[in-house]
């Protein structure tokens, strides 16, 4: 049997009495040996890598893992180093964080909050990871960035959009690199302006469910500052399969645009029932029927194949863009899988190395040390360009990506084009937006557990 | 001893040791070993070990007494969760009236839902009590978000404070009871070993060792006898003057009690609820615990709820990397043979191997996990199956 | 006045009046046989008094209260027993386990809460069970699987845990269908001993006329629906009705 | 009015796809006694043929293309379908179009293939079990066979359209005289409905008036009856598992084009399918048919923004509150027998 390094125990195992016998018990608080939960003593740190591996997004998941993977080697010196040569801080040497090899160990969140915690748990209990990181849904997020901060680790969001993970539901202990529904209204309305004038008639359909709330609050409320008017607004069953009868009644609602403020399964269905009723063949009101859909991902546009074909939405990121740092990530993920990135890879990798930054520029792995590192930090080079990651709810705020379906697509990776990057200006609001949970809202203050 | 015949006292004492001494049981290997992935010690499996032993505890007093199969039973786990946590967030953070408070819920609502389901048999009643649970779901996810917290669940928050409480502003309260935190621990090293004694477990443990012992008084009642009687002839239960409907109920509520207990004691462990906890799926579960165990068995729901919550856990956990550091010591091309072999069921092709222990087990081991361990005890005492044990087996649950 | 008084009752099923205008009375400790071709309504008519069937007409009055309306255990719990064609019994459970449910349904009545609290106090029940089956010869197979016993001895059993719940009325519906003779025999022995021994009225549905005429002290004679005739045995055997009806069918 | 005729119409494409594997579920409940918990994965392999011969069909070589660039800027690759090359491009490109329509053809076979082994192999001993047994062994076969499609085709959904000819959607209302766009369906949904009646009315008419199924239906109403008759009823009910597996697939492979097909989609519509069976009453199959159809346009009435507007969440427990309704009113769905599965 090989020997395995994986488990914190494993490495207490070091500093523990050598000789037979039975060592003298010790308990494990605030006041004892460790000053924070997990305290990596020997050479190497433990981060726990929580993404969704069995259920539908399990592919999401699967993408995320990659990028974790390319990330750990880049921290420990290998590969060619991909973002770290871009990224504005110097703090990363390429030897491990602070001098000590980067580990990792992987869990299953199923895409539910409760499995997302045991799998959390254990990686904290049993693995002592001293960081959480990953995720592919706001529900999952919330959940796990809660049990992060009780637990006293720092829980870096995987893929979540919805306003309440910085927004009411924001952690001291929790950051998101990752863009929001409010984001993704601000950066579309003034595009859809443009191209389809300001005298349009939505019609919603809403998953209903809290990042669907959010959503259509934040499109609605941009689109309807431009001059749009908002005929209705339906709540579709999460668990809805076919949406034929939520989409044939739009023609007769005098509606001329369709928004769809669905994510994954759902909107890959609601998108193809759209297009098979030929919506998008239409004319109302003397104007072409278009969809739009708030929040794009590479892998819904593959799952709803061709009809995404010129369809407008929003992307955190993508594998075109030109910048630096975007481009050296791309070569270096391209080359070790064969083909591009997706968006939550970028913004996993991109978590991890931030982390491993605040680590080195704190000089300790104490949450509230790299917090306080993290906070108000504003770095360049990531992508995206200048990007600041506000103390105030620890939300990244920085350009956002309005996209395209693109109507010749040369591989079944490039199915969205650019249409424009969003100046972070434009996306950026108060931390006590009524959005996001309001004057309430707080981040409460940071934990070291232990 | 307690009202019980000795081989249920021995039975109980069985499990009370392996409960109590769990921490030392499912942390066989050494830390540093490879096999260390395997140990399931630490705290949280733990205390999901005996949460869901209780639930399933709990629906085998209606599934394998009665015979009637709910499948909705998540239901009331949830809804005690969901009580559990409301009574954190506003009357006190203590776990006890949190835990009775999701065993009242439960209960009331066990016995709404029971008073309608249980008027159809089979599997109408089946698909009654999957209905009920299905649109708890859907409501709690969607339209009662401002009671539910949809989505996203309920956490407890820095803005919450319960009556019965000092908590300083801005602080984020945490389970305890009377004061002691539930994730307090205890590590005990020896060696190369490490053994966590947490809290919250023995909290948990020490209500499932209570809800096990009531389980076993109710299974040798007479009460337990009427259930029995109900599964085995209604016909001549209404014509000895029994009304078998009530009695179900009693067994429905009493085994809603026990899921509400479950998700009590889950949210007092942790302190989340989230409404994918009453997903069909979910429900689905606990029958599958239950069936893999040895339905109407003592022993077996608990044995099926381990199997199963380890299988989520520890085996989900083993990635690629893990595989290759157990195999390094193999020549490369080998490694990489066993790794590819071995690597589509473990990791995230867990459900695989979930899915075919499922169909091993009921194909070739139809009393659950409870007849493999009959057959390994028959085997090694190198008695054979004698008549008696046939329809005895049968008569009275097995342990 | 009989302990059952049934008046005027007719049963529709559809296009098949399958009862009607069924008159009879049942006197109190006596033994009483309905007999009747196949498709009389003997069945219908025992299904109407035990609360499984609601006739359409008419009226079924047990010392003096009315039956109809209520359910199956609630009849019982008046005082009607009823033994199955085919024993019904707990399969399941152990001979003993079956003769203790009805001692508790005896106790405790149909169900009460304080029933369930009771269920830690079972001695007495226990005794009176083990009672019963010295009662029934059956002591030595109280272990036994129920299911695992031959027909005689389920059809005792069952006899046996009517019998626990001391009833004032024993409904038998062809108790010895499909048994061999030397079981008919000790059924018909039994039978004879509980009229004999306790205070009980027993209706009894039956097709074999040996144990009619064995057992009965009167005898209504069913016939498409309608009773012919209602007479002493000794009468009853050579009533031209009788012959015709059952000639009729048979020929 | 458009309204209600336009949800009539969506709730007879819905009722058809429940309609189809309720019928399924209860041809095997009704002649082999099993609760098969793995029609839904018959479903999801239906529609997997079709993904699968399309990607038969796109089977290409690659060559390189030197005048474009991949995005790491090395000369890319250009896949080249096979078909291109036996065919010609404008004759391969049609062959490919018509990829769903043509994996009928493959289904067939392939899915009663599938119910063969799955009859011969497993169901087969669970003839006698009790019904929590044969749940449990065919739900566990149910995650073994969606693992085994996750693990060769991914989790995400893989977009299966319909031919071209097929896009668009007809004006109901043009035709009936009301204004333009306001009744407006999908040809491939018509389509989908039509195929559905037809399987429908050939399953009723191969069991009304063909030996095979009179035997069958003997078979179904006493099975032990026409054992005795010496007729070899395991033989035609193996057929019968083979034939409902085939309808499974079919209704899978047709309904690739309306929802993209993905792993878990037969689990999806398992719990569905089974609260359908029993509303309809287990083992009718008129029942199933009916109740599919009910199901279906009631849900559909229950997601128009009008009567959400009134009871919010209405759509989210439909079908359930329904369920509940029936199952109290008439104690054994719609038109269920006595005495079946009620113990």
């Amino acid at each position: 049997m090989s020997k395995s390094n994986f488990t914190r125990r494993g490495l207490l195992k070091t500093s523990a009495v050598t000789g037979a016998g039975l060592a003298l018990p010790t308990i494990f608080t605030a006041q004892s040996a460790h000053a924070f939960t997990n305290e990596p003593t020997g050479g190497t740190v433990t981060l726990g890598f929580n993404v969704p591996q069995t259920g539908p997004y399990a592919d999401e998941g699967a993408d995320e893992l990659r990028a974790y993977q390319l990330a750990v080697e880049h921290l420990n010196g290998g590969g060619d180093g991909g973002m770290m040569n871009t990224f504005s801080s110097k703090a990363l040497q390429g030897n491990g964080i602070l001098g000590k090899k980067v580990e990792f160990v992987t869990g299953d969140t199923q895409t539910k909050s409760d499995a997302a915690r045991a799998s959390a748990k254990s990686m904290i209990e049993k693995d002592g990871a001293i960081m959480i990181t990953g995720g592919s849904s706001s529900g999952v997020a919330v959940a796990v960035q809660a049990l992060c901060q009780e637990a006293g680790v720092i829980f870096m969001a995987g893929l979540t959009h919805s306003n309440d993970t910085t927004g009411k539901d924001r952690k001291a202990n929790g950051f998101r690199h990752f863009f929001n529904s409010y984001m993704s209204g601000a950066a579309l309305a003034p595009v859809l302006a443009n191209a389809y004038g300001k005298d349009r008639k939505a019609y919603h359909l809403t998953a209903d469910y809290n990042w669907g709330y959010t959503t259509e609050e934040a499109v609605k409320a941009s689109t309807e500052a431009m001059g749009w008017e908002t005929v209705a607004t339906v709540k579709t069953p999460l668990t809805q399969t076919d949406f034929s009868s939520y989409i044939a009644p739009v023609l007769q609602s005098g509606a001329d645009t369709l928004v769809l403020n669905h994510y994954g399964g759902n909107m890959v269905n609601s998108l193809t029932n759209a297009v098979q009723f030929g919506l998008r063949d239409k004319q109302v009101n003397g104007k072409d029927f278009q969809i739009i859909v708030p929040l794009y991902s590479r892998l819904m546009a593959k799952g709803a194949g061709a009809n995404v074909k010129g369809i407008f939405g929003s992307a955190n990121w993508h594998w075109s863009l030109t910048d630096e740092g975007s481009k050296a990530f791309v070569k270096s993920f391209g080359t070790k899988y064969g083909f591009p990135p997706s968006q939550a890879a970028h913004t996993t990798y991109v978590q991890t190395l931030l982390y491993a930054d605040a680590c080195e520029r704190a000089g300790s792995f104490a949450p509230c040390a790299v917090a306080e590192a993290l906070e108000d930090f504003e770095f360049d080079g990531l992508g995206n360009g200048k990007t600041l990651y506000r103390g105030a709810d620890h939300q990244c705020f920085k350009d956002v990506l309005v996209v395209k379906g693109k109507e010749n697509p040369t591989s079944e990776f490039d199915l969205l084009e650019i249409v424009e990057v969003t100046p972070v200006e434009q996306v950026t609001y108060a931390p006590d937006h009524p959005q996001m949970g309001g004057a309430e809202a707080t981040l409460g203050s940071c934990n070291n557990g232990a | 001893m307690l009202g019980l015949e000795k081989k249920d006292f021995q039975l109980l004492l069985v499990v009370a040791g392996l409960t109590l001494l769990a921490p030392f049981i499912l942390n066989p290997f050494p830390e540093s070993s490879g096999m260390a992935q395997f140990n399931a010690g630490y705290p949280d499996l733990m205390q999901r070990f005996v949460i869901f032993g209780i639930f399933a505890i709990g629906f085998n007093i209606l599934f394998g007494l009665t015979g009637y199969l709910s499948f909705g039973h998540a239901a009331f786990l949830g809804i005690g969760s969901y009580g559990a946590i409301w009574m954190m967030k506003l009357i006190s953070l203590n776990v006890i009236p949190a835990i009775f408070m999701a065993i009242i819920v439960a209960g009331i609502f066990a016995l709404a839902v029971g008073f309608i389901t249980l008027r159809r048999s089979g599997i109408y009643f089946s698909i009654l009590t999957l209905a009920f649970a299905q649109m708890s779901y859907a409501l709690a996810y969607s339209v009662l978000t401002p009671i539910t917290g949809g989505e996203t669940g309920l956490q407890i928050k820095s803005s919450d404070s319960p009556l019965f409480s000092n908590l300083e502003e801005g602080e984020i309260g945490r389970a305890n009871l009377f004061g002691m935190d539930m994730r307090a621990s205890f590590e005990l090293n020896i060696g190369d070993w490490l053994f966590t004694f947490n809290a919250g477990y023995y909290i948990a443990a020490i209500a499932m060792l209570a809800s096990f012992y009531l389980a076993i008084r109710i299974f040798r009642s007479p009460f337990g006898m009427m259930l029995r009687a109900i599964k085995s002839n209604q016909t001549r239960m209404s014509y000895t003057g029994l009304n078998p409907r009530p009695h179900t109920l009693a067994a429905f509520v009493i085994s809603g009690m026990y899921a509400g207990l479950a998700g009590g004691l889950m949210v007092a462990m942790d302190t989340q609820v989230g409404p994918e906890r009453m997903f069909w799926t979910a429900s689905g579960e606990v029958v599958l615990m239950t069936i893999l165990g040895g339905v109407g068995t003592l022993i077996g729901p608990v044995l099926g709820a381990g199997a199963i919550k380890y299988m989520e856990n520890i085996l989900s956990k083993i990635n690629k990397d893990v595989l290759h550091e157990w195999f390094a010591f193999l020549p490369d091309g080998l490694e990489d043979l066993l790794v590819t072999i071995i690597y589509p069921f473990i990791g995230k092709g867990w459900h695989l191997t979930l899915g075919i222990l499922f169909m091993l087990v009921v194909i070739y081991l139809p009393g659950g996990l409870v007849e493999g361990g009959q057959r390994i005890a028959r085997a090694l005492r190198g008695k054979k199956a004698n008549d008696e044990d046939g329809p005895k087996a049968s008569t009275e649950p097995a342990e | 006045m009989g302990i059952l008084e049934v008046k005027d009752v007719g049963k529709r099923f559809g296009g098949l009046q399958a009862l009607s205008d069924v008159n009879l009375s049942v006197k109190e400790n006596s033994v009483h046989a309905i007999i009747g071709p196949n498709g009389a309504g003997k069945s219908t008519l025992l299904n109407c008094l035990v609360g499984k069937l609601i006739p359409d007409t008419g009226s079924v009055m047990f010392d003096g209260q009315s039956v109809l309306g209520r359910t199956p255990h609630e009849i019982n719990q008046m005082g009607i027993s009823r033994v199955f064609q085919t024993p019904e019994i707990f399969g399941d459970l152990s001979v003993m386990e079956n003769m203790m449910i009805p001692c508790f349904a005896k106790r405790d009545g149909a169900f009460s809460l304080q029933a369930i609290a009771n269920m830690f106090s079972e001695k007495d029940v226990v005794e009176r069970a083990e009672s019963m089956l010295e009662d029934m010869n059956m002591a030595d197979k109280r272990h036994m699987h129920a299911a695992s016993m031959s027909r005689g001895d389920k059809r005792r059993l069952e006899i046996g845990m009517c019998l626990a719940q001391e009833p004032r009325l024993l409904l038998l519906d062809e108790p010895t269908a499909g048994m061999a003779r030397a079981d008919t025999n000790n059924t018909i022995d039994l039978l004879k001993q509980i009229s004999d021994e306790r205070d009980i009225t027993i209706a009894i549905i039956e097709h074999d006329m040996h144990v009619v005429f064995s057992l009965a002290q009167r005898i209504t004679v069913l016939a498409q629906g309608t009773p012919l005739v209602e007479d002493d045995p000794e009468n009853i055997k050579g009533h031209p009705k009788v012959r015709e009806a059952y000639l009729g069918e048979t020929a | 009015m458009e309204a209600i005729i336009l949800q009539i119409l969506n709730g007879l494409d819905k009722g058809s796809a429940y309609a189809l594997i309720a019928l399924g579920l209860t041809l095997i409940f009704g002649t082999l006694g099993v609760v098969n918990f793995a029609h839904g994965a018959l479903f999801m392999i239906g529609a997997f043929c079709a993904v699968t011969l399309s990607r038969i069909l796109t089977l290409s070589h690659t060559i390189i293309d030197e005048t474009k660039t991949d995005f790491l800027g090395n000369p890319a690759k250009v896949e080249v379908p096979y078909v291109h090359d036996i065919f010609g491009v404008a004759t391969g490109d049609a062959i490919i179009d018509w990829a769903v329509p043509l994996s009928i053809l493959f289904a067939v076979p392939v899915m009663m293939a599938v119910g063969y082994i799955m009859e011969r192999g497993l169901i087969k001993h669970f003839y006698t079990r009790p019904h929590a047994d044969q749940i449990l062994v065919t739900f566990g076969l149910a995650i073994v066979l969606q693992e085994v499609i996750k693990y060769f085709y991914g989790a995400n959904p893989i977009p299966t359209p319909a031919p071209q000819a097929f896009t668009g959607s007809f004006d109901f209302g043009a035709a009936l005289g009301f204004d333009p766009n306001l009744i407006i369906y999908p040809y491939w949904r018509i389509i989908y409905f039509v195929f559905a009646a037809v399987i429908i009315g050939a399953v009723f008419a191969f069991l009304q008036y063909t030996t095979f199924g009179m035997v069958v239906r003997a078979g179904m109403a006493d099975r032990e009856t026409v054992g005795l008759l010496g007729i070899n009823i395991d033989r035609r009910f193996t057929i019968m598992f083979g034939l409902a597996a085939a309808v499974a697939g079919l209704a899978g492979v047709m309904y690739t084009p309306i929802n993209s097909p993905n792993y878990h989609m037969g689990m999806d519509f398992l719990v569905l399918s089974f609260v359908v069976v029993v509303v309809g009453g287990m083992g009718s199959l008129p029942g199933a048919v009916l109740a599919g159809f009910m199901l279906g346009i009631l849900e559909s009435f229950a997601s128009m923004r009008e009567v959400l507007a009134i009871l919010p969440g209405l759509n989210q427990i439909i079908i359930y509150l329904v369920a509940i309704l029936i199952l109290l009113t008439r104690p054994r769905g719609l038109m269920g027998r006595k005495g079946v599965m009620e113990d």
